[in-house]
Parts: structure tokens; C-alpha cells; sequence
């Protein structure tokens, strides 16, 4: 079957293809990279097809990758092992999907288009592949494969800052990556393959879960005596993935980064940004950080849930003060994220199963937002909420699309993003009376940032639409939506409404993961003293 | 003072001295004279080791020290000389071509 | 032994001696040539070319290669120096085809064979005698070929790189001095050589180990002996500065192995070699990367690129065993490759301007992309991030160092495990300005480029190789893993 | 004995005076002056120490060919016009301050150090001895010093004649 190679070697043969073509043949590069998303739809389509529910990995592919003898310390084995789960399907899915509209909303690049679109087709790649990947080597190289062409993409075809962003984007992610590989090095030797007379170390992240598999007395087995300071090492490795991670969700205090990637990104990089890249920080913890040292997510998970509430509130009340909408966009994205990481925090099944479900709608929901900024933005080249007003008397169909948007991210009942927090806040107040890892009173600040973002979204709204129309600096007829710009958002719209009306279409597939994720590593029985 | 002592400490006396002359003076000839002062130091010193030493090792590797002197010797003053055609001066101190520029 | 043996051992010796004795051979027909074809360097330029590609076949076919000793001792043959030869025999063909047919007289093709001939004697050298006389061979070479350029830079280049090279020389050479009278003989593998150490473990010694190791990592332009390398890298021809930025520093390197291991006396010395050398690891990877940060112009940039890269090579020795080294030669390969590429990218654009400040460098990627995309490459790979081999030869070198804290429980591995690691985002820094002028600023108006099949085609090599090793490391690690160190 | 001692302790002086002259005097000439005094002492040295081949070159190589270079380096490098050939120098006190430093490292840790006794083997025909290696265990050094000068002189003789080839550059 090899599916899954499919979606991610498509736009990677695609973009050698793109480069070996003249670059004269400028209308062309569009058309296949709009070919390479409908192939990867028709591919996800079959997947959906073939995944059933609540059956662990599936739709494995496991080849040998590099295997070398290290001599004295055994032998190196890493492996192309790609396979989906409960956690990882939604965001496979969520990725096809944002990338089409992403290559939909770049037809209006102009400037050297042979090159954008190989990044674009890059990223695409290497997206997938990281979130398929289950061996950590394979998880990173895809990971680090991501930065080049996202610096490029900002760096280019970015605003007028840009080669600040991307230098700050690059810099901050490329740190937290380097905390990865920091734990991977140490990692990978520590673990062993099961079943193995010799001494193998393997880079497979199920083999790594199962501390039955860390080689006793390595400095990140669990009875390491490593201590570095007040911590063992296995805490300081955990420490760094969370540090690692946390720096792409953005949460505060890594999350300066992000503002300024995302004002100066093109509208569709915003998107990828926003939508997919971010989600790597909830899916890293989930993966990697979490089932891996359980034990320091239980140790600092006061610290996992305080970050995320900061995040929440820190993010809305800097999208309140914010006179640019993008960098509003941006900030109500550090808040949305913060519910992923209390989500996560609690440790509880409703907890990451709302952590989960709110990365999926806030890839949905923020895509829209930053479309809706760029449809203002390639109108007017202004991005000041305060040049605008009453822009509803002229640009009916759009208004009724930020409306849409807005209520969404929100978090208002019948849209996805509702689901998502909803089930967050109800995991983080159950976490004190199942497993006591954080306090209540975290899940009662956190709604605190639901009502400020409320706030900030209807207080927009009130400046930007209504009252008479004007918009300073600007003298021409404003134009309504256009069919290219309906046809991005109301794929968006729709599935921000059904993901909100029938939850239980994701929900099936991510309550199984939750529920083991918590039986397994969490169990409450083996947490509250 | 024995005679093994008196060797290394003329040894050390020759090789610091070469070492002050190549730290303090600035005529690149100089440095070069003090670099010779060096080399003889440690040939001494194993003209001076082969005494208590089987075999003649000690004098051979002299004899080899000898020759790569007087390569470093032709190289240096071949150098020097087409430095000296472009800045008038033998002074490295005085050549400012290359240096940080911040 | 009686005369007659020793005679007999000489004329066998020599039938291992093949590719040196080629490239002796060569250079005196360089130099016949070059003095019969006054004004047609091409013809020793041809000539070198060959002599380098025949050097690399008696290398290649008896490879793998049973230690043998040679000549009394002096030199021997085994899977180490083979393969180190093979990566100087490619490094002097690579520089030659950086240069291409530029005029260039024939005694620059002569000194370059003989810093490829005194890099290969190096590695074989097992006696002090032969490493002074292979080590003065590179050196003196590359003293005057930094002066090729012929400019009042390359001369004042030349000069001081003479001045430090002789200094750093004249104190090795003391150290050797003080050596031969503790330990009696000239030849360090030999067992009385270890014997007598293991008996004098005295200040003394550790002094003069010292002295002698600071001539080597003069060699490698390791800190504190590294003030050198950015004048030189700055005065010397863009080719050269590739040249010597590789060739000399893994034949340094190779000896210092050599040198280290031996001094280490298989872990029964008393002092604290993995610490000694962690801490010059740790400080050049510092100072190279700091300095690097604040260049404008690209050699000098990477000449402080090139301490720190030092640096790393020298993690792989801080463990002091054999899977250690592997990895520190693994990365003295991958090295070479993305040196050179680097490098050759630069010489590429020397040929359509100035390229004293990456400010020249505007914008020349957007008029022709593939050189750019091989110095991006290049750079990245630098860094040490993926796609590249380089980011495999940063985890295998972390990894042993990884392995060997494991063993040890020394904080100073940490400490270089850390700083090692994070200095990649400081490295990144100043790696990826080069390819932010060539891609993100704008070329100024009227600048053109042309573009040179040969040269894509050189990249487009060392790009795929670079590549092909990230994806396949097992190829080239299966090779360096059959290197055993008998003393 | 008496006598040699003497000697011994003659040459060592004299070398150690012509040493200071080098280190203290200003004047270029004297300084080479110095080196040869230096030079031609230790040859002493080295006869007294039966090491009468080494001694003889010495004197050939060292006095006789890289003495007369520098002072070569030393004209070719000055505009002779009745001036003497004076140079400066710095750094007196950090100088000083590391030499001092080395030069107790290295006598205190000679002190440390307890040397092995060893049986040196007496050789009566230094010279011939010294062939036989030569020809023998050290011919492989042997023939690298031949290629080594070979390579120097040619590389030394074009990088300082560029300028006559080149005159106008």
C-alpha cells in the first residue's frame, strides 16, 4: 500500500521535478503543485478509508534505514518507520488539507515562482513526514527539513521586516530543536531493541516509551544516578523536550517569535504556520515528551500547566492590545495554544482528547483568520485595525466570513474551537480529583481567557465594521470577496461547523489514543500517594 | 653543578631566550635569529640526552633539526625579502593590510 | 640486525611506498616541465592532476592494508594512513580543479604535491624524526603558498603565518628534545618508548607533551594556537585557503591521534588527557564560534568557522577510544567535502568580483541559483543540521561523547556535550549570512553572472555526496571502522 | 677531566654572553654577531660531547650557510647608508614575564623528574657511525630532508625572484 510514503514523497519528487523545469514555464509551477495536493487528498481519502477506529498504529511501513556499528557501544539502527494513530491522523489529515488551501491561496505569487513553489512543495514533505514518523531520528531530520524552506518562504516573500522574522523564526526554532537532539543523542544510546542478543540502539519511539527497553544504569534509564544540579538527568531531559517543543506552540515566555513570523509571512505561509507548524509542539509533547518520561511530565506538570495558562492569558490580553490584526491573529494563537498545553498538563482523557481536538480546530480556524487578514491586506496593504470602519456596509461576504471566523475561535458553542476548550477545561478540573497533577484553579483562569478573547474578537469586529465606512490612506471601492477567495474559505467554514455540530467524527478516532495514553502512563493508581 | 645540569639549564637558557627575542623584538629579522636560538636549544638538549642514551638517535635527529633550519632559514628570508618589496619594511608590526575589522 | 637485512628491509619497504614515491616523482618532472614549458602551466597543471589520480590507485587496490613497518620503523603502512592518504590525494585533486586552468606557475603545482606528499608521510610517520621532517614539508609549503597570490596582503599573509608556523615548530621540536631524553628513543610506538613513560610519569613529561602537542594544534588551528588562521585565510588564494584549510588540519589531527593515544599510555597515564583535550575542544568551538559572528568577510568568517570545526573534530578524541576516533576521522571526511565545496562556491564567485564582504555576495543567487543552493548546502551542512552528512558526523562525534560520559561520569564531557551542541544556534548565525545576501537581498542593478558547467558539475558532485552520506553513512563508516590502532 | 670541565664551562659562558649581546643590543649586526659566537660555542659543545660530525656541521651548515642567509635578509632588507642597522623592540615586561614563567616550568619540573639510567653505548668513529645509520635505519628521513630542501630552495628561489620576472607588477 504504502500510503503514507505517497503523501509524503508526492511533493518531494514534485519539487525536483519543479526544479529541473525551465523557469520561464512560470504558470506551470502553480499547476503542479495544485496537482501534488489533489493527489495527496485522493491519497487521504483512501487512508480515511482504510483506518479503522481505535486500533493502535496502523497503515505501518517499517524499512532499515542506516545501521552502523558503533564498536564498543553496540550498533546503530534507525529505520524509515512511518505509521498512523489517533493522535497522528487528524493532523495528517489536517495538513493535506491546509496545504491545498495553501497552494490555493499562493496564486497570486508573482515573484519567482519556480522557487516558491519548491519550497512550498518542500514543506509540504517534510510536514508529513514528521508527523507519521515514529522513529525520532526520521521525526527530526523531517523536523529540521521544515526550518530551511519556511526561513526561505518568510525571508523572500515576506513584508517589509522580513528578513528580521525570518532570522528570529529561524533562530528560536533551530534552539529548540538543538534541545531535541540534546535528549535524542542521549536517548537513542540508552535504549536498546528488544529481542536482540547483541546490543542494538534504536532510534523507535515505541521502543523508547517502554522503559523495559532503556538499558539499566544509562544515564537516562530509571534508575539512572545521573544528577545534574537538583535533577536527575531523566528530568532534565524532559525539561529539554519541553522546552524544545514548547518553543514551536509557541507558549510564553518562547513565544516572541511568532508575532513577527506571522505579520511579515505571505498570507498562505501564515496559514501553514499557524495551522500546521505550531501543532508540532502539542504533537511533540504527546509523542515524544510525555510517554517517554512520564515521570518528569508528573514532577513538573504544575509547571506544563502553569506555562499554559500564562500562555492563555498573556496571549489574549497582548491580542487585546494589539493594533495590527495579524499580530492579533498571532497573539490569539499563543492563547489558543496555551489550552493545548493545560490539556496536556492534566493528563487526563478528557484533558488530551481536548488538547487534541483544539489542535485540529485551530488549524482550521486559524487558517481562516489569516486568510481573512490577507483578503484585507492584498486590498489595501494596510493591516491597522485602527484605518478601518464599517467595512460591513461594504464587503457583505466578507464580514459574514470574519463573523464565522471570529465566533469560532472564540470558542462559541456549535464550532469546533468550542469542543476543544470545552473538553480542556473539563479535563483540567477533573485532573485534582483523578490523578491531583494540577490544581483546579488553573481550569477556573483559564476560562478567564475565554471570556478576555470573547472581548478582544467582538471589540475588533466593533471597530473594523461598523459605523460608516472608511478606511484611512485608501480611496478606491473596496471589492467584495472573489471566487478564489469563497472557494478557500468556505471549505474552511464548513469544516469549522461540522467539526462543531459532530464532534464524534474526530472524536472516535482520538478517544482511543487518549484512553491509552492515560491507562498507560498515567494511570490514576499509580499517581496519587 | 654537574655536567648533565649544566647542559639543560643552558638548554633552557637558549630556548627562553629565543622565545623573549621572538615576543619583544620587532625586525622580523630578529624573530627569525630567535627562532634559530630555540632550535638550538633543543638540539643541544639531545646531543646532551644522547649521552646517557644507546644508539645515536639523539645526534641524528640533531643533524635532521640542522637541515630543516636551514629550509626554514631560506623559506623565511625569501618571504621576508618579497614582503619587504611591497611595505619597505621588515617591522610585522607595521604591516596593516590584515587585521579585524569590525 | 646485520647491514645486509637492513638493506634488504629498505628495498622491500619501498614496495609500499608506492603513491609517495609517485608523488616524489612528480615533482621533479614538475619541476623539468615547468621549466621547459615556461609559459604553458596547463602542462604541469595537467601533470599534477595525474600524478595525484595515479597516486590514489596503489592506495586504493591494496586497500584493506595489513600493517606493515617500513624502513627500520620510520613509517608504516596501515588502514589509518590509507585512508587519511586517500582523503589528502582528493583534496590536492580538488584544489586543483578549484583552481582549473588559471595561470598559475608550475611551482604552485609543485608545492602543493609536496603538502599532499608531507601529509601522506605524516600519517605513516612512527617515528619523530619523519613526523618533523613530513610536518616541516607541509609547513614550509604552505608558507609560501599562501604568498601566491603575489599582493601586498598574500605577502604579509605569508609572513606571519611563517612567523607563528616556525615559533609553534621551534617549540614542538624543544618538546621533542626533552621527550627523547625521558624516554630514550625517537620511535613512539615502540614498546620501550611506553615502557619508559609508564615509568616516568613526571612533570617533565607532561611538559613536554604539551609542548609537543601545541605544534599539532598549531596544525589544526585549535585555540590558543589559532590567532593565524584568519589573516592567512583572509591573504591567501581562495583555493589555497581550501587547500590548507583541510589537507594540513586532518593530517595534524591524524597525528595528534597518533600522539594522544600514545601519551595516553592505554589509560594508565596520570594526567588528565580527556579533560585536557575537552577543554581545548570546548574553548575553540567557543572562540571560534563567537569570533565568526562578527566577520564580514567570508574568509575570515570561515577561517574562525574553521577553529571551531577543530574543535568538534577534537570531541571524537576527547574519548580516547576507538569508536571515538572513528567518528572524529568520520568527520574529518565529511569535512573535507563540505569544506571544499564551500570553498569551490566561493572561487566561483571570486572569478565575477570582489569577495572581500558578503555584501558583494548580494543577491547573486536570485540571477543563478544552483551555486547558491550548493553554498546553502554547503553551509548547512557546516552547521550541521539535516539534510547533510554533516549533521550525521555531529551526532556520531555527540554520541561517542555521549558513550564516553556514560563510561567516565565526567562533568567536563557534559559541559562539552552542551556547549558543543547549543553553539550550533550561535554557528547558524553567521553560516546562514552568506546564504541570506546570496537569496534574500537584492543583487544591485547591472550585476551579472555567468554561469560555468564545469563548476555546477563540481558542486552538483560534492552537493549529491554530501547528500548520499547523510542518507548512506554506512558506506563510508564501514570503511573507517575496519581502522584498528596496533602500538 | 679538569680540562674539559674548563672548557665546558668556557664555551657555555661564551655562548650564554653572546646570547645576551643578541637579546640586549639594538644593532642588527651585532645581534648576528651574537648568533655566531652562540653557534660556533656550541659546536665546542658538541665536540666536547663527542659528537665531533655534528659539531662540523654545525659549524659548516649553521655558521657558514644560515648565518650568511640572514645576514643576507639583514642587507637585502636595509638601505645601507652609513646608518646603523638599529630595531626596536616591546613588550619588555610581558616578554620577561612569560619567559620567567617557562623557564621556571621547565627547571622545576627537570628537578621532579627522576631520569632513567641508561647505557649508552660508546662509539669511537662518530662519523662513520653516523653515515651507516644515515644510509641504513635513517634513510627514509634521509631522502624526505633531500625533497624537502629541493622543494624549499625551488619554492624559496621563486617566491623572492617573482619580482625580477615581474617588474611592473
Amino acid at each position: 500500500m504504502h500510503l503514507l510514503s505517497y503523501l509524503i514523497f508526492i511533493p518531494i519528487v514534485a519539487a525536483l521535478v519543479i526544479l529541473a523545469m525551465p523557469a520561464r514555464l512560470s504558470n506551470a509551477f502553480r499547476a503542479v503543485s495544485l496537482t501534488v495536493n489533489i493527489l495527496q487528498l485522493l491519497v487521504l481519502l483512501a487512508i480515511v478509508l482504510n483506518f479503522k477506529i481505535s486500533a493502535g498504529y496502523q497503515l505501518i511501513e517499517k524499512t532499515p534505514w542506516i545501521t552502523m556499528n558503533l564498536g564498543a557501544w553496540g550498533e546503530l539502527r534507525a529505520e524509515y518507520f512511518v505509521a498512523l494513530d489517533g493522535l497522528s491522523f487528524p493532523l495528517v489529515a489536517l495538513s493535506v488539507f491546509i496545504m491545498f488551501i495553501a497552494t490555493v491561496s499562493s496564486w497570486t505569487i508573482e515573484q519567482n515562482r519556480k522557487g516558491y513553489f519548491v519550497l512550498l512543495l518542500t514543506l509540504n514533505g517534510a510536514i508529513l513526514g514528521s508527523f507519521c514518523a515514529l522513529d525520532f531520528l526520521l521525526f527530526y531530520v523531517f523536523f529540521e527539513f521544515m526550518l530551511l524552506p519556511m526561513y526561505f518562504l518568510i525571508g523572500i516573500w515576506g513584508g517589509p521586516k522580513r528578513e528580521y522574522a525570518s532570522i528570529k523564526f529561524f533562530l528560536y526554532t533551530l534552539l529548540g530543536s538543538i534541545f531535541i537532539l540534546i535528549v535524542l543523542v542521549g536517548l537513542y544510546l540508552s535504549t536498546k531493541t528488544p529481542g536482540q542478543a547483541d546490543l542494538v540502539h534504536t532510534f523507535n519511539v515505541l521502543y523508547m516509551q517502554d522503559p523495559a527497553n532503556l538499558i539499566s544504569g544509562s544515564a537516562l534509564a530509571l534508575d539512572s544516578n545521573s544528577y545534574l544540579g537538583p535533577y536527575s538527568f531523566r528530568l532534565w531531559a524532559f525539561l529539554l523536550l519541553f522546552v524544545g517543543f514548547i518553543i514551536k506552540l509557541p507558549a510564553v515566555p518562547f513565544h516572541t517569535w511568532l508575532p513577527d513570523a506571522h505579520v511579515e509571512a505571505p498570507t498562505p505561509i501564515s496559514v501553514i504556520l499557524a495551522a500546521l507548524l505550531l501543532k508540532f509542539g502539542g504533537y511533540g509533547l504527546l509523542r515524544f515528551a510525555y510517554p517517554i518520561f512520564p515521570d518528569g511530565a508528573i514532577y513538573f506538570s504544575w509547571l506544563v500547566g502553569f506555562i499554559g495558562l500564562l500562555s492563555i492569558i498573556y496571549g489574549a490580553l497582548n491580542a487585546m492590545a494589539s493594533k495590527d490584526l495579524k499580530r492579533l491573529i498571532a497573539y490569539s494563537s499563543v492563547s489558543h495554544m496555551g489550552f493545548v498545553l493545560l490539556g496536556i498538563a492534566s493528563a487526563t482523557v478528557e484533558g488530551i482528547t481536548g488538547a487534541v481536538y483544539q489542535m485540529f480546530s485551530h488549524g482550521i480556524i486559524s487558517a481562516m483568520l489569516f486568510l481573512i487578514a490577507g483578503v484585507l491586506y492584498d486590498r489595501t496593504h494596510d493591516r491597522l485595525i485602527e484605518n478601518y470602519s464599517g467595512l460591513a456596509t461594504k464587503m457583505k461576504g466578507y464580514t459574514a466570513f470574519v463573523l464565522i471566523a471570529f465566533f469560532a475561535s472564540m470558542g462559541l458553542p456549535g464550532f469546533a474551537g468550542f469542543i476543544g476548550e470545552v473538553l480542556v477545561l473539563f479535563g483540567a478540573f477533573q485532573s485534582k480529583f483523578i490523578n491531583g497533577l494540577i490544581p483546579s484553579w488553573m481550569a477556573l483562569a483559564a476560562t478567564f481567557g475565554l471570556l478576555l478573547g470573547a472581548g478582544y474578537y467582538l471589540w475588533t469586529i466593533q471597530r473594523m465594521f461598523y459605523g460608516l465606512f472608511s478606511v484611512k490612506n485608501y480611496l478606491g471601492n473596496l471589492a467584495d470577496l472573489d471566487s478564489r477567495e469563497y472557494s478557500l474559505l468556505i471549505p474552511l467554514a464548513l469544516a469549522a461547523l461540522v467539526f462543531g455540530i459532530l464532534p464524534q467524527l474526530l472524536l472516535n478516532y482520538i478517544n482511543p489514543f487518549a484512553a491509552e495514553f492515560v491507562i498507560r502512563w498515567f494511570a490514576p493508581e499509580t499517581l496519587i500517594p | 653543578m654537574n655536567k648533565t645540569d649544566l647542559l639543560f639549564y643552558l638548554g633552557v637558557f637558549l630556548f627562553c631566550s629565543g622565545l623573549l627575542m621572538v615576543f619583544t623584538k620587532k625586525n622580523a629579522i630578529m624573530i627569525l635569529m630567535g627562532i634559530e636560538l630555540m632550535l638550538n636549544a633543543a638540539n643541544l638538549n639531545l646531543v646532551a640526552f644522547n649521552q646517557s642514551t644507546p644508539g645515536l638517535d639523539g645526534q641524528l635527529f640533531a643533524l635532521f633539526i640542522i637541515i630543516v633550519a636551514v629550509c626554514e632559514a631560506a623559506v623565511g628570508i625569501a618571504i621576508l625579502l618579497k614582503a619587504y618589496r611591497f611595505y619597505q619594511t621588515v617591522v610585522p608590526d607595521q604591516f596593516r593590510d590584515l587585521h579585524e575589522k569590525l | 640486525m646485520g647491514l645486509n637485512n637492513q638493506l634488504d628491509s629498505i628495498y622491500e619497504s619501498l614496495g609500499y611506498v608506492w603513491p609517495e614515491l609517485i608523488l616524489t616523482f612528480s615533482i621533479l618532472v614538475v619541476l623539468t616541465t615547468g621549466l621547459i614549458f615556461k609559459e604553458k602551466s596547463h602542462v604541469t597543471f595537467v601533470l599534477s592532476g595525474i600524478a595525484l589520480a595515479v597516486a590514489l590507485i596503489p592506495v586504493l587496490i591494496t586497500w584493506p592494508q595489513q600493517p606493515v613497518s617500513l624502513f627500520s620503523n620510520m613509517l608504516r603502512v596501515d588502514d589509518f594512513a590509507a585512508f587519511f592518504k586517500v582523503l589528502f590525494l582528493i583534496g590536492g585533486l580538488l584544489t586543483l580543479t578549484i583552481t582549473g586552468k588559471k595561470k598559475e606557475a608550475a611551482e604552485f603545482h609543485l608545492l602543493i604535491l609536496a603538502v599532499v606528499l608531507g601529509a601522506c608521510l605524516l600519517v605513516m610517520s612512527m617515528n619523530f624524526v619523519m613526523v618533523l621532517l613530513a610536518l616541516e614539508l607541509i609547513s614550509l609549503s604552505s608558507y609560501l603558498l599562501v604568498g601566491f597570490s603575489f599582493d601586498r596582503k598574500s605577502a604579509e599573509g605569508s609572513l606571519k603565518y611563517f612567523l607563528f608556523g616556525t615559533v609553534a615548530t621551534a617549540v614542538m621540536i624543544y618538546g621533542l628534545s626533552l621527550l627523547y631524553g625521558l624516554a630514550g628513543t625517537l620511535d613512539f610506538s615502540s614498546s620501550p618508548f611506553i615502557d619508559s613513560l609508564m615509568r616516568t610519569q613526571s612533570p617533565l613529561l607532561l611538559v613536554s607533551c604539551l609542548l609537543i602537542l601545541a605544534g599539532f594544534l598549531f596544525k589544526m588551528a585549535a585555540v590558543p594556537l589559532h590567532l593565524w588562521a584568519p589573516d592567512v585565510y583572509e591573504a591567501a588564494p581562495t583555493a589555497v585557503v581550501a587547500f590548507l584549510s583541510v589537507v594540513p588540519k586532518l593530517a595534524g589531527m591524524a597525528v595528534l591521534i597518533k600522539l594522544v593515544l600514545s601519551f595516553y599510555l592505554f589509560g594508565q597515564s596520570v594526567y588528565l588527557w580527556p579533560e585536557m583535550i575537552a577543554a581545548v575542544s570546548i574553548a575553540s568551538i567557543l572562540v571560534g564560534n563567537l569570533s565568526a559572528l562578527v566577520q564580514t568577510n567570508p574568509k575570515r568568517m570561515l577561517a574562525y568557522s574553521s577553529v571551531a570545526q577543530s574543535g568538534f573534530m577534537l570531541v571524537g578524541l576527547t574519548t580516547l577510544q576507538l569508536e571515538g576516533i572513528h567518528f572524529a576521522i568520520f568527520y574529518g571526511a565529511i569535512f573535507l567535502l563540505m569544506n571544499f565545496l564551500v570553498f569551490a562556491v566561493l572561487t566561483y564567485y571570486e572569478k565575477h568580483g570582489d569577495i572581500n564582504s558578503v555584501n558583494s555576495l548580494s543577491g547573486l543567487g536570485r540571477l543563478s541559483w544552483f551555486p547558491a543552493f550548493s553554498m546553502l548546502i554547503g553551509m548547512v551542512a557546516l552547521t550541521g543540521l539535516p539534510p547533510t552528512a554533516g549533521f550525521t558526523a555531529k551526532l556520531l562525534i555527540f554520541s561517542s561523547l555521549w558513550s564516553s560520559y556514560q563510561e567516565t561520569h565526567s562533568m567536563i564531557l557534559i559541559a562539552l556535550f552542551l556547549v558543543g551542541l547549543l553553539n550550533t544556534v550561535v554557528s547558524l548565525f553567521f553560516y546562514l549570512k552568506i546564504p541570506y545576501f546570496l537569496f534574500i537581498k537584492e543583487a544591485p542593478v547591472g550585476v551579472t553572472i555567468k554561469s560555468s558547467g564545469f563548476s555546477n558539475l563540481l558542486h552538483l558532485v560534492l552537493v549529491i555526496a554530501l547528500i548520499y552520506l547523510f542518507l548512506q553513512p554506512d558506506l563510508l563508516m564501514g570503511w573507517i571502522n575496519r581502522i584498528t590502532f596496533v602500538l | 677531566m679538569i680540562l674539559q670541565e674548563i672548557i665546558l664551562y668556557a664555551l657555555a659562558g661564551t655562548c650564554t654572553g653572546s646570547v645576551l649581546l643578541m637579546i640586549a643590543h639594538k644593532n642588527l649586526m651585532y645581534a648576528a654577531l651574537g648568533l655566531m659566537g652562540c653557534l660556533i660555542s656550541l659546536a665546542g659543545i658538541f665536540a666536547l660531547l663527542h659528537a665531533e660530525f655534528l659539531a662540523a656541521t654545525q659549524l659548516l651548515i649553521y655558521a657558514g650557510g644560515v648565518l650568511v642567509l640572514i645576514i643576507f635578509g639583514i642587507m637585502l632588507t636595509n638601505r645601507i647608508a652609513g646608518k646603523p642597522l638599529l630595531t626596536a623592540a616591546t613588550h619588555w615586561f610581558f616578554g620577561i614575564a612569560l619567559t620567567v614563567g617557562v623557564a621556571s616550568v621547565l627547571i622545576i619540573s627537570y628537578h621532579e623528574t627522576q631520569f632513567e639510567s641508561r647505557i649508552a653505548s660508546q662509539i669511537s668513529m662518530n662519523s662513520q657511525a653516523i653515515g651507516i645509520e644515515l644510509m641504513s635505519t635513517y634513510v627514509a628521513p634521509f631522502e624526505v630532508s633531500g625533497v624537502l630542501l629541493l622543494v624549499c630552495l625551488v619554492g624559496a628561489a621563486f617566491t623572492a625572484s617573482w619580482f625580477k620576472k615581474h617588474p611592473h607588477e
